[in-house]
């Protein structure tokens, strides 16, 4: 199977040779080198005009971008870690998000940032973040992230058509992760759901009746696999999971099927806990279903250490997981 | 010459629609805030005198007389400042925050920058042969947004003019206590060309901008027009912290005085009898429109 | 009574007075304009050298603060406009809450960034927003806001002498208000409990048993009353408040407290909806008690219109409170 | 002569240091990445050559040779990399997030600039005589935060020394991509003295920098000193996309080589085996000491 990162590559490959207005922008993401992750490779070597590395300037290079779009090209910019969207914070919150309402509807702003989050590389704390939790909810913003089990390169490929701004979360431990199949490996015993449109959801149901339902995007999915599986082998706990490609605007539809049949909710995220993408899927859970319980894990509320052994324990695990659903079935 | 009876009519007309802005504050009829472009309006007009009507525009916070100048409705700005639905982006955006064809504004500042410059980029792209022209002004400069917007444009010789305003303060803030060094080195710094002009004349205004748009147009890569000018009016509504003193001595530099001095007495009152029938109409008009309503567009 | 920017001008003077390391920063805030919303008023003249006016340039005002706080002094910011603190997420998020525990705990940065937030004057989409959600849960960063009832004086006090950065987060509505007094006012049928340390909490208690608890900070404790009145006049629903003037970390013990007696929570904030302070609020009620029952008001997901007609309709209002009450009691 | 065998020494300890962590990454005994100086030892040596102990330093990613030139044991920087409890800072940071006495360093681009500023500025107010360092790539004239702390700087007269290492690349990219017009303009647009030496020489190195710092010292306001460098090794771990022939070219600039000369081979020697004992040491006492835990600070 190709890995995320073989299909986001094609995305952005077949973007490029299918809309003339694709345009790539970002550091160092010329080839050979082909970006921090590479990503970005052999789009130079194929476009040259079209692919534009950028000087060190984030703030202006999704300013750039939103300029682009205004005026007809459809931008693509790649931020080389996840911990620079603090320099972008302005344009994306008072530009980006802003104009298409601001201006009457009269423009439209398709504009893709992606960027690669997340710890367990041992990068330490301007290299590890989760921070896409800062743009949640940003009216007019959406947020995208993709997964090994949906197919990443028609994810991006959606954000590239979409004429709304879209910021695209890459964890960077998926890139080497080959595409799951439904049916094959762990997900034999899942029946798998696909709901939504362009960002579409997944809800995994188990053979026998679940206890509790985990709520999980990108990466994370591979944790909540692992913790179901030890549920089920170690408790007899049987699990679904909702797997979300579009974290925001909060489309929870398919989440408050699964919490029907099970009533239990558990939030899976790498974040920090507080103010976290759980936390709203758990406010808009409990608003609209009384008698929910709930559970969320997440990294603490700290930065991310570059110790192993401190890593380690300020991100969430397996285990972290496996206890929280225990707790909630008890 | 009616070239002259044009420039001057055109900044007849900004600085009677801020006038009655100002005025129209103490009626009750606007809230919020704006910021009038009065004493600044031979830059708007020198400037969109020698522009094609395609070319894009960005602007800042003080963006009416831009607006005007660039050939925008009168009616429809005093629309959207009275918060109707036939203003120019339905009474959402305000003073600060308006579009219209190809002429965008936006309230954060330094922001704007990179985004005309991305627009400029745009343009060259798609061989329209538009230029990209972004207003800021002195206190801007203290803003990183705009260098790296600079690096940027020079680095990719796109076709874009950045013009400085400076009137001599950011709201309270003389240039003194905001910049150091050198204004036009901040541009040379990255290889763009400046032009510079401390005037208040419209005519040497207008020919400082031909020169660069042409530059601009002929694909050489950015350029920067640095204009030193005035402002007469209080920072926004609030108070204004200049002395009285300062406030007689600028007036001198008026720039409807100077220009009007090319003019007969005949032109002078035409010019004011065809603005003044303008700005009334546009403010009565837009005084009869609608409150815009809010869609069902988003859950409670 | 003093209004509450009386007080807060007062906790400046008196903190330039009483500790020469205190010093200021931010745009226009020198005497006779003494800021844009006069909060900075007459300290320029009293300590000239202590007073810097700065450019504008908000990501390195915050920084030179991040700076001067690491080595011994005690800065205090001013952001013009709330909206410009998207222009700060890089000092705040990747230095000024990170120092401390990323150099192990052998720094601290006592800054203080105030600034005005919030809608209902008219300003428009740059300049009306409640922006404050970005930075609830960074590690590192507290955020506190003032409100009428508390002294804004002790309050902001306690935030300049804290070692760790806040955020202090004052509404432009606000500044005006005189401060309210337990026991007079619409106050009177409520028995005013204060707790926590620096930054308190108050939990209003009316007469009756109340149905439901409101959680609230800021300038929203002015409409919460509102439509406790209306609650009580109109429907004969009694109502607790729960005022916050710490934010993040989320410390919701008063909460609680109340909750166990009421078990019905409606949060209260200006800024839009999704993931906004009440979806940690609501998160954290929900995980610690089983069957509460939770309602949100706050802004819809859109950007702060400038027409008073548009920002009406979408900024909360006191008959929103009332409804989602009602509908929470129902 | 003593003095060009210490700098000798401290451009060698750097160099060493560098090429053992390399190394160790390979062992696995190391996570994460790293940024090599290897290359530019002469920047670092010189700099530090001329600066007092109680000086405030702010340096960024590639910030091994300056807290080594700046007196750092080599010790707790091992121990720092391999994420020990004995770290620099208890192995929360790593490479690029470092703190001891006074020098600091952090991971964002330009970031670091307007935090050195207000560290210059308290040094101002406390009078305090201590003069605040703080280094940047030629890459890193890309960030706007640089530009508003140059022109507070300058406003400000603050004793801040803005250190320009320009080793022509960033990351991938080489200087004729990222910084448009002119490095030195950058600075003195502002108003802000520019030293600038295109060398790898550590004595006229030295000698620049004992002038800027005597300028800044003086209490005149910020100076820059910029130093156009090479950088031999990859930008971090990754692979280098420059020619083999390049590598080559720029070896013959190495800063061991050029100040080596000047020294006997019995001091080269010398040299060479106390820090290989120095390296040695610091490396194997630190992979003996416990990794950090969490207290238990935070809920879960
Ligand atoms: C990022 C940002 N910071 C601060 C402000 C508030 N503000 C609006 S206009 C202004 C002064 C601008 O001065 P200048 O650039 O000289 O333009 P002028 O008002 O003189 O035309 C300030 C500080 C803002 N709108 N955006
Ligand atoms: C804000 C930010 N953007 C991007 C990066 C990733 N990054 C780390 S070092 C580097 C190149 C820096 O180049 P330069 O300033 O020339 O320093 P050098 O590495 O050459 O010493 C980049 C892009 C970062 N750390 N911070
Ligand atoms: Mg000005
Ligand atoms: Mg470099």
């Amino acid at each position: 199977m190709p890995t995320v990162l073989d299909r986001l590559n094609l995305a952005l490959h077949y973007a490029m040779e299918t809309d003339e207005r694709v345009t790539m922008l970002g550091e160092d993401i010329l080839d050979p080198y082909g970006g921090a992750f590479k990503v970005t490779r052999g789009l130079s070597t194929k476009f040259p005009k079209r692919v534009l590395t950028t000087p060190i300037s984030e703030a202006a290079i999704v300013g750039v971008a939103n300029g682009m779009a205004l005026r007809g090209l459809r931008p693509v910019v790649e931020i080389m870690f996840g911990d620079f969207v603090t320099l972008i914070a302005d344009q994306l919150v008072n530009h980006s998000s802003k104009f298409r309402w601001m201006y009457n509807d009269q423009v439209r702003v398709p504009v893709v940032v992606r960027t690669p989050m997340g710890g367990r590389r041992g990068y330490g704390p301007t290299h590890s973040q989760s921070l896409e939790k800062l743009f949640l909810g940003v009216p007019g913003l959406k947020v995208v992230a993709p997964n090994a089990l949906g197919d990443p390169a028609e994810l991006l490929a959606a954000a590239i058509a979409d004429d709304d701004p879209v910021l695209f979360v890459e964890h960077k431990l998926l890139y080497a992760r080959p595409l799951l199949e439904p049916g094959k490996g762990d997900l034999i015993d899942f029946q798998v759901e696909q709901t939504g449109g362009a960002y579409p959801a997944f809800t995994l149901r188990p053979a026998d009746s679940a206890r509790l339902t985990i709520a999980c995007y990108g990466y994370n999915f591979e944790l909540a696999r692992a913790a179901a599986l030890d549920l089920l082998m170690e408790h007899e706990i049987f699990v679904e999971i909702v797997l979300f490609s579009q974290l925001s605007p909060f489309d929870l539809a398919p989440l408050f099927s699964s919490l029907v049949r099970t009533r239990k909710l558990l939030t899976v995220e790498e974040g920090t806990l507080s103010l976290g993408w759980g936390a709203e899927v758990a406010a808009r859970a409990v608003e609209r279903m009384d008698g929910l319980r709930v559970r969320r894990v997440a990294a603490l509320d700290l930065p991310v250490a570059n110790a192993k052994s401190l890593e380690d324990a300020i991100l969430p695990s397996v285990q972290d997981i496996v206890n929280a659903a225990l707790s909630l079935v008890s | 010459m009616d070239h002259n009876f044009a420039l001057y009519k055109t900044m007849l007309l900004i600085r009677r629609f801020e006038e009655r802005l100002l005025s129209e504050f103490s009626t009750g009829k606007l809230v919020g805030t704006t910021h009038a472009y009065i004493g600044q309006e031979a830059d708007a007009a020198g400037i969109f005198s020698v522009t094609e009507p395609e070319d894009v525009v960005f602007s800042n916070h003080r963006c009416h007389g831009h607006f005007l100048a660039y050939g925008g409705e009168p009616y429809r700005l005093a629309a959207e400042l009275m918060g109707r639905a036939t203003g120019l982006v339905g009474g959402r955006g305000g003073s600060q925050h308006i579009h219209w064809r190809n002429f965008y504004s936006n309230g954060i500042q330094g922001g704007i920058v990179p985004v005309a410059t991305g627009m400029a980029l745009a343009e060259k792209v798609r061989a329209t042969g538009k230029i990209t022209l972004v207003f800021i002004g002195d206190g801007t400069l203290g803003e990183g947004a705009l260098y790296e917007s600079l690096n940027i444009a020079a680095l990719w010789k796109l076709h874009i003019l950045f013009v400085l305003e400076d009137n001599r303060h950011a709201q309270t803030t003389p240039v003194e206590k905001g910049v150091a060094g050198s204004m036009s080195g901040r541009f040379a710094a990255f290889g763009i060309p400046v032009w510079e002009r401390d005037t208040t004349d419209v005519l040497d205004i207008r020919s400082a901008a031909d020169e660069t748009v042409r530059a601009v147009r002929s694909g050489a890569g950015p350029a920067s027009l640095i204009l030193h000018t005035y402002r007469f009016s209080a920072h926004s509504k609030g108070d204004d912290p200049r002395s009285p003193e300062e406030l007689v001595r600028i007036r001198q530099f008026d720039p409807l005085t100077v220009h009007g001095a090319r003019l007969t007495a005949e032109e002078c009152t035409k010019a004011e009898s065809e603005v003044d029938a303008v700005i009334n109409d546009a403010f009565v008009r837009a005084d009869a429109d609608p409150f815009p309503v809010l869609g069902n567009q988003v859950r409670r």
